[in-house]
Parts: C-alpha cells; structure tokens; sequence
C-alpha cells in the first residue's frame, strides 16, 4: 500500500491526537453527568442522613396518678372545669416518683425536663376530658420523652462533650439511661410527626397541618389552573386568528411560564390580599396565587401536546361532518390527554414545591389546628420546613429533614409518574 | 355512461388563493352525479386543492381563500349560511395516508352516525355499521375484531375503513385524495375494486398520479396544469385522444 | 362526548370556585352586617379562630401559648409573625372581623399606631405586658467574655462619632477594632451580625444600646439637652463600611457564623441566646452579664419589655379572646417558672403582673 | 348567612343540569317524530343539532344567566330574609323562564350546536384573556406601589446608588436615619450569585445535554435522564436547606483549609447550590435545541471523516449557538428570580463586592426581607420591596422574551 496524506506519519500522529481530543471531550461529558449526579447523591443522603431518625422517637411508659386532689379538690366532674386543672402537678409527681431520693428544688426541675412537659400534661388532659372518671383513678400510658432526652438518646447530644456545653447533664443522663434500663423509656415510631399540627416543641411538632393545607392549595390551584391552562392552549391551538393579539397573548403565556415566582407572591399581596381585601394566609389565596404560577406551565404542555397529534385525525372528522369544535374535543383533545396530563402533574409538582409566593400573602402562621376549609388559615409543607429550618433547638434540624423526605417522596412520585407517563407516549409515537 | 346523467357539481370560475398566491386560476368544470371522476396533473397542479373545495376542507387551511362559485345540486357550497359542517356530512373524504382513528373499528365507522344523531337504537346503529363495513369489502376480515384499534389493521384495511366510515353517514360524493400511493399493488386492486362497485350508488372523485388507475377506475378525467384546467373530458377519449398537446405531453410521460 | 362533558364539568367547577373566591371578601362584609348571630359570623369569616399577628419577637411565646390554650379550651389560635409595625398596621385597619384580634409588639405602641386605630373605628385597646427581653452581644462560647461598656458599644457601630469626649466635631468611624476603642478589650476586629433595618430588635438595639452609649459622650449629652433631633440623628445611625452586617434574625446561619468566626459578635434577643447557650455567650454591657436574674431584676442595661394588644371589641365575638390573653397572663404562663420563660421569657415583677392581669380581666382600655 | 352563596350556587347546578336534561329529551322527542314523521330515515340536513346540543344550548343560556342573577345579588348587598327569598326566587324564575324560552326554540332548523360551540370558543377566549391579566396584574400592582416609593426616593438615586441600606426610620415617628436605597449592590449581589450559578450550571449543564444526546447509551440515558430531572424537581427551599445545613459549612471548611476565612453565607455556597439546581433546566433546554439540529449536518461532517467531538463542536455547537444562547439567558432568568435558596443561604448584607467569598445579597431577598419585617406597610423600606420587585419583573421579562424569540426562531429554522 503507497502512503497517502491519510496514512502518513503526520496524520497518524495527528489522528491520535484527534482520538485523545475525542476520549477527553467524551470524558467531559461523563464528569458532567458524574457531577450532577454526585451533587443528587449528596443532596438525598445528607437530607435522609439526618432525618431518618426522625421518623423513630423516644417514648415514656409510666403510671399516672390523676389524683382527685389535684385535678378536682371541689370534688367536680364537669369536663369544662377539669380541662384547665393542674396536670402539670401530675406529670411532675410521676416523674419525681421514678427517682424518689431526688428532693432539691433544682434537681428536681432537672428530672421533670426529662419529659415532653406539653406532651404528658396534654395528653392527660384531653384523656380526662372524655372521661372525667378517671379522676382518682391511676393510668398507664405512653408520653413522649423531652426532644433534649430523645436528641440525647439518639445520640446527636454528645456525651463526651463538656457538661458546660450541652444542654443535657450529667445528672439527666443518668437519669435517662437509668430509665431506659427499666425498660420506662422506649424508642417507638413517630406517629406524632404525621398525626400532629404544627408546635412549638419539637417533640409534639407534625406535618399533619402543613400536609392537608398543600392539599387545599393544590386542589384549588389545580381547579383553576387546569381549565384555565388547557383552554387557552386550546384557544391559541385551534381557535385563535393568528394576529397581533393572540401572538400578545402567547409572548405573555411563555414568559409568566418564566417570571419569578416572587413576582406572583408580590402581585397576590397587591391584589389578593391589599386591593381585593381578601384574608391572609388562606389556602384560597394561596391556590388562587400558585394557579396563575402554574397555569403557563399547563398551556405550554398542552399546546405541544396538541400540536403532537397528527392533523389527519381532525381532518378524518371534519371529513365526516364533524365541526371543528367536535373535532377538537371528542378526537384531538382525548388523544392529546396524556401530555396534558404529563404538564398537569409537573405543575402540580411546581406548585407543591413553592415557597417564597406562599411568604408573600402570610401563609407562614402558626397554626393549632389542622385546616378544615380553604377559608381557615393553614400553612403548607415546603413554608413548614422554612419555618422550622430557622428554629434554633436542635431537634428540629432532624424535624425537617423528616419534612424534606416526606416532601421529596411525594415530589419525586409525582415527577417519575410524569415522566414515566411521557415515556410511554413517545414509545407509543 | 348514458347522456341522461345529471350535473352534480357546477364550477364557474374557481379561484382558490393561500394568502396572496393564486393556486388555481378560474376552474370551470360539471361533475356528473355518478361515476368516477379523475383529477390529474403533474404535483403542485392543483388539483387537490381543487378537490378540498368541494367539502369546503379549504376552510381549515390559515390564509385560504376560495373565490367563484360552486354549486352542489343547484345549492351554492360557499353560501355564508351554509354549515359546512353539513356539507361534509354529504360529501365524504378519503386521505392519502388512512388517518383512522385510534379507537376500535367500531367506533371508527359508529363515529360520523353518532355525531350527526342518524340512529336511535344500539341495533340500528350496529346494523349501520356492519353496513358500512359490507360496502367497504371489510366485513369479513374484521367482524371477530371489531373492538379492536382500528390503527392495528394493514394499510390497505386501514384505507377501506377510512372509506367505511365515510359511507356510514350516507354521503351523495365521495372524494378520494391519492387513496392509493400508500397502499401495495394488492391492497390497491381491492381499493380499485371497491371504488368500482361504489360508483353505482355515489359520485367519487379521485385525484391519482397513476395514470393506468385514471384509466382503470374513472368515467371522466380532468387534466390540470399549474393551477389552469386544460382538458376535461371522457376517459378514455383523454387517453386516446387528448385534445390539447400539454395532456398528450404528460399522458405520454414528456411532462410532470 | 365523555372528554366535552368532563371539560364542561371542569369548566362549571372553575367557575364555581372562582366565584366563590372572588366573593369571600364581599360576603364577609355583608355577613357582618346581616346576621345577627355576632358568633357565627366570626365562624364563617376567620373559622372562628382568634388571630394573632405582630412581632417576631413575641412570636415564640405566642405560639406557646396558642399551643397550650388550644389544648386546655380547644380554641384554635392563628399566630402570624408580621414583624411589630405590621402587626399594629393590619390591627389598627379597622375594627371588624376580618382584622386580627390581638397585635404582638417588641415595643409599645406608637402614638402614631394609636391614632390609626382610632381613625379606623377601633374602640378600645387593651394594652398588656407580658415580660422582658434583653438584647445581647454574643460571640462563640470558646472565646473570651467582652467586658463592655454601652459607650464601647456605640463607638464600635456609629457611623460617626465624636472625635472626643469634649469635641464633637464629628468624623467616620475610625475603629477596626475593639482594642482602639478601650484597651480592655481584645484586639479582636470589629465585626458584628445585626438584624436588618427592617427588623424591631435592631429598633430597640438603636434606641436603647446605641443611644444609651451615646449619651455617655459628654458633649453629645450636652448636644441631646439642645436638639433632640441632631443628637437622635447621631446616635441611631449603624456604621455602613462593612463592620456592621445586616443578618437574619434569630436564625441559625448566625449562630453557626459566630461559632465559625470567634472574633465577631453577633446581635439578637436574649431568648435566642438563652436556646443556644451551648454554642454562644453573651457580653457583659457595664458589669452586667445578659443573665436571667439580671434582666428580670432590671439590672441588665439594655433590655425591652414586650407587649400585646386586644381589641376590646372583639371580646364576646371572637369566642375564647379575653380567656386567650388570660392564659398568657397566667403565672403557670407568664410568672416565674412558668412555661414562658423555658422558652426565654424575663417575667414582670410580681407587682407589675399582678397589675396587668387585673387589666386583661377587667379589659381596662388603655390610651395615649 | 354565610352559607347563602354557596346554596345559591347549588341552585344554579341544579337549574344548570335540569335545563340541560329537560331541554335535550324535549328535543330528543320532537327529532324522534320528525324521523317518524320521514318514514324512518331522515337526511342530516334535516335536523341541524343533536338532542344533547339543545341540551347544552340550554344549559349554558340557564347558567349565565342565573349567574348573573347571583353576582347582582351578590352587589346589591341586601340583608335580611325579605332580601334572600327575593334572591331566591329571582333566581328560580330567571332560570325556569330561560328553560322554557330555549325549549321554545327546539327545532330542526334552530342551529343549537353552532351557538354553543360559539358559547365554547368565548369561554376560551376569555380563559386565555387571564394570561394577558396576570400579566397586567403584576405590572399594575407593582408600578402602583413602586410610584409610591419613587415619589419618596428619586428613581436615579434607587437605580444607581452605590449604598443599600435602607436605615430610614421604622415609623413615621421616629427620627430618620440615612436611610440609602441605591440598589446597585443588590444587583450586583444577585448578578454575582448568577455568575457562580451559571459557571457550574452552564458548562455541566451543556456538557450532559451534548453526553446525553450524542454519546449515551440507551440504558445510561434511561437512567440518567430521569435522575437529572428529579434535580429540578426538588423545591427550593429543601436547596436553600441543604446550603445552609450542609454546603455552606463544608464552603466554609474548604476554604479555611486553604487559609482563607469566609463568613457561613457567602455568594459562593448560594451560588452553586444554586447551580446545581438549574443544571437539569440547561440540559433540557440545551438537548431539545441540539436535538432539533438536522442529522444532515452530522452526517455531512462525519463523511468528511471528522470525529464526533469535532462535529459536536464545529458543527452542531455552531448551528445549536443560537438556540444555546437563548437556553443560557432562560437560565440566567430564572437564577435571577431565585428566592429561597439565596434567602436561606446568601445572607442580607448589602456588600457592592466581586469576591465571591462574601456575603452577598439579592434582590429577592430584600424583597422578602423587608416585607416579611417589623417595618410599617407604607414605609418606603416595604415600598422599595416593589420597586426591586418591578426591575425584577423588567429584567427577566427582557432576558424572556429575547430568550424565546431567539428559540423560536431557531426551531422553525429547522
């Protein structure tokens, strides 16, 4: 074979350089994609690294005695009257009672900080007030134990660190292995962290208020955004005259698909709230903000979506005397159904997931009670794990964790769903 | 082919315009009320633009403008007040590429009888549809599976279901856009059969690029050149015999 | 037709809600004015809740309450942290059911807030304090404790300051660090992590650290006897060459940047100081450590009393409001030992408190 | 009381739904002797509209109309029962009287389907007429309360002062402090913040979206893909968590250990976190524009015996450039927009600073500052919230719109 310019020694030399060119641009691409996955790993394992423990608690199994003398020294059993007695004074008597010998003022301050002082008098309180019987009588239940004890426990408190700088002492340690020996304090599931509203403890604090107040929004903000989203993507699809106007109303629809979502928190604030004088903190509001939020997202979906669908389906029906509308609806629409449902699900998604709009328009309240109407003020999840991410006990770093994970579960199902859906679509193309 | 047949398209002076370029330039044209007529013409002639008017699909198209008037049965297509919704439920249409619908067979064909109400029970409705198969030739190979995707049938099925579920509405004209270019030799002669048979109940018009199909199925063929009607006149004077040397240049194979 | 009629009932849902919504606002005025059952009104304009709003301060130990009295009554409390000046705002727009029950404050209210409320038809505002909060300069537990005098305080964040003690010609702070300004001091630089402008507890920090130090100065003393105003002018303005950096409030990048960055201080309520005294220490401003004792005794220069306000009319619409405030007045609440001040709470003398429940009992309107 | 509109609203579905049943077996009746009538087969012509189009026809004309009843009612605001059993019955005999005059005009010549489709195409029309609402809206609300600010502070002084500290007094009472709203450092905290962000989200971004579409296998880009994008399915504040809790420390040590000393909140920490974020938003828009390159061109430089990466990069990057650009600007809109994760990790302090290792802070972030704050509502301090707000909305809306024209014009290029 003669040598060509191909085959030369300088080509050769440089094809190898081409080749080590190529292998290094491809490895580019690997540690970009390593990267972003790297950055996903850390996100998920740091997030469930802290929170896991969360989902477990320290619990407190002891005898009650609702003694008469403290709960009804009138002798009374009108649950009214019981409901606002001195159970306080009970919790403190069982505690005490664990370590009899304990009689200083101080230590015995120290051993009542042992359980969740709320949690236990609570608990008592709402048991006697559906049965004012048990006055007199003594109970055994199960109390959560003080987030110090249950952080102690799970080993975020050291014990070899300074006494000076833990919040737990020597004393309450001993205290609480002591206890555990026994067999009083028990590790259990965290029921509390779904069942509960919002605390100001960390040991009693749930998700349950924040969990049916993103609920309320997303339905609210599902009702509105999805008619709202699909049919003005069937309006510029189908209907619409291609002029000035409706070439306006698609620029707005792609670019409030882009604006921040602060804006929409800022514009909720200015018209909800100030001009329309509607209430603050109100899923309403808050689903009626997140809709405009989402409603692009929708009609961008949903106009690819429609525009996937091969035109000869509506020119097979108009050719049989459907009109146009009839076309649209009974052939086009159901065909373009899974797209529309794919952007349907990651708005919902986006909607979920948004924060800083929900700041805007007051949906950071502290809410006893879990929401019964979209009138009633209530919180969501993501504002929860803003609003606890900035508390300062430890226990609550672990607490929103736990939040993040139920969020992400719920997220990351949405989304695969999605995107599973989607798949299916473009195989079925 | 007797004299006594009536006009049933009467065309005077049909322009047909997308946006400022004029696709056809003046037709004049009377389709008989029975039989096939053929349109052909080199691509780009015009002549399924022309044959969109008929069923007003034009309407569809962004920046299409028809102009001259067309009468079907003395009536005027084009009059503001005629629902061309109606229209199209006398005028029946068949593709180049079969665009079945992605439900079953049944609902295929049940669709257009559903929309324009022609029913009253599920057993006339069943009755119309198996009807409508018989006609299209596609009752035997389908009747087991008439719940079945109806885009899950050959193409060739595909196109006679397509021409099926237009019977089903009772049309008077059915029109047939190049039905044959996606189909195989095999599948076309069923079609050509089928087209055969149906022109005794209907009026069809074809638009072919085959020139032997022209010849085979059509009574009549018009002959279009960029957007002008050169020639329209009997088949099989058109073949043999043409009038005008541009349709002997393409017959012949010199154009197009 | 199934796909028309699903659009069609989504369309109708849509417009439902949409109407519905729409409406609230316009419903609940006319609600007011109609129904004679004042109750149920409150049901269906607020869910019957009491509302609370104000400073973030007060927050936490509003929550603790709310929580507690919730418990205790079964009324469900809403607490919203606005921030003082938009508790008073949203308290003072007017006196019907829609607006908040009960403002917290970090301070008292301002005639100017007063005279809103009275613009607006609020008749009748119960004034109740609730205790005290001190403000610290903290730095990490590992450093050494600052020893500070109020005037070290405002000659380390003025943003001007006189060039002497006699002199008041003024100059730009000079200062970088602690030991130029009193060589007890260590010779750490200046550094400090406030709150934001925007916040009540850097208000209070002006107005009462950084006025208390300026008034140290001999001559800006002489100066506040003749202008007011100038001597204000001089003494509430935060240096803004980087020394002082605008933080969050209360939260927990903070406490972890003075943990990280032993020589800066940082500056918040002594309840914040209180939950993390395991990572952070206070200062000592004049010989006083920001310590419980210390602050309830008075002792503690700069210390604020916190406050809230309860629309009297409300009381008898609002189900469980003057039982609300009670609970907070409560010394299983408010006294010592109370619940209150596990969470940070300085409670009023014994005097002082017994003085305020008989206020919040007999709903004695205050006036400025 | 309260519960009145929401019965009147049962009311209207009722009369809704019964006009509609009514209406479409009146006309299913009259079709059905009219067919009689025919001898049994009847044209299409003959009967325009379906049974259930008159149904619907009625339907529509029920609701409007007793929804019109129901918003009159709604302003008048009347009290009392006199007042409700007028609304009631107004109601009640508005919609009868609209059943029975539709049922009047079942016939096979009444075009029902024709208005109802009509009543359809309003009703998206109007549904579309939201967005250019929203859009209104939005501009509305912030030029209204921004002019406010404006007529305190000079709009020069707020768009080029160099110092942001907006001491002014909390209250109207209080003696004023300097009180400087040049939003300069803002802006150039939240383009610092930007530029970190898009140096990790920019290159990583593109880099997988050219891996992804050019040299995947099937089975990585099955997993991989779907991993990326649960990235950008992550809410913000769970970022803005994890660079307070986790990255922003590690930031901090990183760099100690180098021997520099960087306060927890720094523009670097928000940055990447930040970046991290957008990356799956670059690699998607940036696959989609690489995509929609022609497999012609490919084809024609691999014939010519190029290598994949030289025509990656000669030329499918340089067709793509376009479309690139406009993803990057997409990007840089919306890390410009970014609230939570600067909020929580990016710090208040106003520093006009290009080290990367300060804290910074953002536009956003002041907006949420001082409207989440203690100061008054009217105050220029929660004003300004606005203003930064309105060039907020300005800024992104010009890097939008340009961003998918450009995009816009490239696809259709192809």
């Amino acid at each position: 074979m003669t040598e060509t310019a191909f085959t030369s020694k300088a080509a050769l030399k440089r094809l190898k350089k081409r080749r080590g060119t190529e292998w290094r641009f491809r490895m580019w691409g690997r540690a970009a994609v390593l990267f972003a996955l790297a950055a996903l790993a850390w996100l998920m394992i740091s997030i469930v690294g802290t929170g896991y423990t969360a989902f477990q608690q320290n619990f407190m199994t002891m005898d009650f005695e609702l003694s008469e003398s403290i709960l009804a020294p009138d002798g009374t059993r009108d649950p009214e009257k019981l409901r606002g007695a001195n159970y306080r004074r009970v919790v403190q008597n069982t505690m005490y009672s664990q370590f009899p010998e304990v009689t200083k003022r101080k230590d015995k301050q120290a051993l009542f900080a042992l359980v969740s002082a709320s949690g236990a008098t609570n608990q008592i309180r709402q048991m006697v007030y559906k049965n004012p019987n048990l006055v007199g009588k003594t109970v055994t239940i199960t109390v959560p134990a003080s987030d110090q004890i249950d952080q102690l426990l799970k080993g975020y408190i050291k014990r070899d660190t300074d006494e000076s700088r833990r919040k737990v002492s020597n004393q309450q340690i001993a205290w609480a292995d002591t206890l555990k020996e026994r067999g009083v304090i028990k590790k259990k599931f965290n029921k509390i962290l779904f069942m509960n509203p919002d605390s100001r403890d960390p040991e009693l604090a749930g998700i349950a208020s924040a969990v049916v107040g993103s609920i309320m929004i997303l339905v609210v903000a599902f009702v509105l955004a999805f008619p709202i989203g699909v049919g003005s993507a069937i309006y510029l699809d189908e209907f619409a005259p291609k002029n000035k106007f409706t070439d306006f109303i698609e620029i707005n629809i792609n670019n409030l698909a882009a604006v921040p979502s602060i804006v929409f928190g800022l514009l909720g604030l200015a018209v909800f709230l100030n001009f329309m004088g509607m209430p603050r903190s109100i899923p309403l509001v808050g689903g009626m903000v997140l809709a405009l939020r989402v409603f692009p997202t929708i009609t961008i979906a949903t106009r690819s979506a429609l525009q996937g669908v091969s035109p000869s389906i509506v020119d097979g029906a108009l050719s049989l005397g459907a009109s146009h509308t009839q076309a649209v609806f009974q052939q086009k629409l159901p065909l373009a159904g899974p797209g529309i449902l794919t952007g349907s699900i990651i708005g919902m998604a986006q909607a979920l997931g948004e924060t800083a709009p929900l700041l805007m328009i007051g949906m950071v309240a502290f809410v006893t009670e879990v929401p019964n109407s979209v009138t009633e003020p209530a919180t969501a999840l993501p504002v929860q794990i803003f609003l606890w991410s900035d508390s300062a006990e430890r226990a609550w770093a672990e607490r929103t964790s736990a939040a993040i994970i139920v969020l992400l579960v719920v997220l990351i199902t949405m989304n695969g769903f999605a995107i599973w859906l989607r798949n299916r679509l473009e195989q079925r193309r | 082919m007797t004299d006594t047949i009536n006009t049933k398209f009467t065309c005077r002076d049909v322009r047909v315009h997308y946006g400022d370029f004029e696709a056809l330039h003046g037709i004049d044209i009377d389709i008989p009320d029975r039989g096939v007529t053929a349109f052909i013409g080199p691509s780009g002639c015009g002549k399924s633009t022309f044959l969109r008017t008929f069923n007003r699909m034009n309407d569809t198209i962004d920046g299409c403008r028809v102009s001259g008037k067309i009468h079907m049965d003395g009536q005027d297509i084009y009059d503001p007040n005629l629902d061309p919704v109606l229209l199209r439920a006398q005028v029946g249409m068949v593709f180049q590429k079969p665009n079945p619908f992605p439900k079953s067979i049944y609902d295929n064909v049940a669709y257009g009888p559903r929309i324009h109400g022609l029913t009253s029970s599920k057993a006339e409705l069943d009755a119309l549809v198996e009807k409508s198969l018989r006609r299209a030739g596609l009752w035997e190979e389908v009747k087991d599976r008439l719940k079945l995707s109806g885009t899950g049938l050959s193409g060739g099925q595909q196109q006679r279901l397509v021409i099926a579920r237009a019977i089903a509405v009772s049309p008077e004209v059915i029109l047939m856009d190049e039905p044959a270019s996606a189909l195989d030799p095999i599948a076309t002669a069923k079609l050509e059969a089928l087209i055969e048979e149906l022109k005794e109940r209907y009026c069809i018009i074809i638009v072919t690029h085959s020139m032997a199909q022209a010849a085979r199925v059509s009574d009549k063929t018009a002959f279009f050149y960029m957007g002008d009607l050169i020639e329209f006149d009997d088949t099989d004077k058109i073949f043999t015999n043409p009038g005008n040397t541009r349709t002997q240049d393409y017959i012949t194979g010199r154009t197009g | 037709m199934t796909m028309k009629t699903l659009i069609l009932g989504a369309a109708s849902a849509a417009l439902l809600v949409a109407c519905g919504g729409g409406d609230t606002a316009a419903v609940k005025e006319k609600a007011a004015e109609t129904v004679k059952d004042a109750a149920k009104v409150a049901q269906t304009a607020t869910g019957g809740d009491i509302r609370v709003v104000g400073s973030s301060t007060v927050y936490p130990f509003s929550t603790k309450v709310a929580q507690e009295f919730k418990n205790k009554t079964g009324f469900n409390v809403v607490v919203e942290s606005t921030g003082s000046g938009g508790g008073h705002k949203l308290f003072c727009s007017g006196a019907d059911q829609s607006t908040p029950d009960i403002t917290n404050s970090s301070r008292r209210q301002k005639k100017s807030e007063f005279d809103n409320c009275v613009k607006n038809g609020v008749q009748g505002v119960v004034e109740v304090k609730i205790g005290f909060d001190g403000i610290v300069l903290a730095n990490a537990v590992d450093s050494p404790v600052m020893n500070m005098s109020l005037k070290d305080v405002y000659m380390a964040f003025a943003k001007e300051v006189p060039t002497s003690d006699t002199d008041c010609t003024l100059r730009a702070n000079p200062y970088t660090s602690w030991s130029e300004i009193n060589p007890a001091l260590p010779d750490f630089k200046i550094e400090a992590y406030g709150p934001p402008p925007t916040s009540g507890t850097r208000d209070a920090f002006v107005e009462i650290a950084m006025e208390g130090g300026a008034k140290k100065v001999d001559c800006l003393a002489a100066l506040r006897k003749e202008d007011k105003k100038a001597f204000a002018n001089i003494a509430h303005t935060l240096r803004e060459d980087g020394k002082w950096i605008d933080a969050g409030e209360n939260d927990n990048a903070l406490v972890q940047t003075l943990v990280n960055t032993p020589t800066a201080v940082g500056v918040f309520g002594y309840s914040f100081l209180d939950q993390n005294a395991d990572k952070i220490k206070g200062a000592n401003i004049d010989g006083t450590a920001p310590e419980f004792e210390n602050i309830a005794a008075g002792d503690y220069p700069v210390a604020r009393s916190l406050y809230f306000y309860i629309k009297k009319d409300h009381v008898g619409q609002t189900p469980g409001l003057q039982e609300f405030a009670l609970e907070f007045t409560s010394d299983a609440a408010a006294g010592p030992g109370g619940y209150l001040e596990e969470i940070g709470l300085v409670p009023l003398p014994d005097a002082e408190r017994a003085a305020v429940r008989t206020a919040v009992e007999n709903l004695s309107t205050y006036s400025q | 009381m309260g519960q009145i509109p929401i019965y009147m609203m049962l009311l209207i579905a009722v009369l809704t739904i019964g006009g509609f049943v009514y209406n479409r077996s009146a006309a299913l009746e009259k079709f059905r002797a009219a067919r009689a009538a025919a001898g049994g087969r009847m044209a299409p012509t003959a009967w325009h509209s379906q049974a259930s189009y008159h149904g619907y026809f009625t339907a529509w004309i029920v609701g409007l109309s007793t929804l019109a009843i129901f918003i009159i009612g709604l302003f008048i605001k009347g009290s009392g029962t006199g007042f409700n059993v007028a609304w009631l019955v107004a109601t009640i005999l508005t919609g009868l009287a609209a059943i029975i005059l539709t049922g009047r005009k079942v016939s096979g010549q009444f075009r029902a389907r024709t208005y109802v489709e009509r009543f359809i195409q309003g009703f998206l029309i109007l549904l579309s007429v939201i967005a250019v609402l929203t859009t209104l809206g939005i501009i509305a609300s912030l030029l209204f309360e921004s002019l406010r600010f404006f007529k305190e502070v000079p709009f020069m002084d707020f768009l080029f002062g160099l110092q942001w500290s907006p001491q002014t007094a909390l209250r109207t009472d209080q003696v004023g402090q300097s009180g400087s709203f040049g939003a300069i450092p803002v802006f150039a905290g939240t383009f610092l913040i930007m530029l970190v962000a898009m140096a990790i989200a920019g290159p990583v971004g593109l880099m997988i979206a050219i891996y992804l579409t050019e040299y995947a296998s099937g089975a990585v880009k099955k997993w991989v893909k779907p991993a990326i994008e649960i990235l950008a399915g992550v809410p913000t504040v769970v970022y803005g968590f994890f660079a307070l809790l986790t990255f922003a420390p590690f930031v901090r040590g990183f760099a100690e250990s180098l021997g520099f000393s960087v306060p927890t909140q720094s523009a670097l920490a928000a940055g990447v976190v930040m970046g991290v974020m957008i990356i799956p938003f670059v690699s998607s828009l940036s696959s989609d524009v690489i995509n929609a390159v022609p497999q012609t061109l490919r084809d024609g430089s691999y014939a010519l015996g190029a290598t994949e990466s030289e025509t990656m990069k000669k030329v499918v990057f340089t067709a793509a450039l376009p479309g690139i650009i406009g993803a990057f600007m997409l990007a840089i809109s919306r890390a410009i927009g970014e609230t939570m994760i600067v909020y929580m990790a990016a710090g208040k302090a106003a520093n006009l600073t290009a080290n990367p290792f300060e804290a910074v802070t953002t536009v956003t972030v002041q907006i949420v500052a001082l409207l989440t704050g203690d100061s008054d509502f009217d105050s220029p301090k929660t004003l300004v919230a606005f203003a930064l707000g309105l060039v907020l909305f300005i800024i992104t809306l010009l890097l939008n719109v340009v961003a998918l024209t450009v995009v816009r014009r490239y696809r259709a290029k192809y």
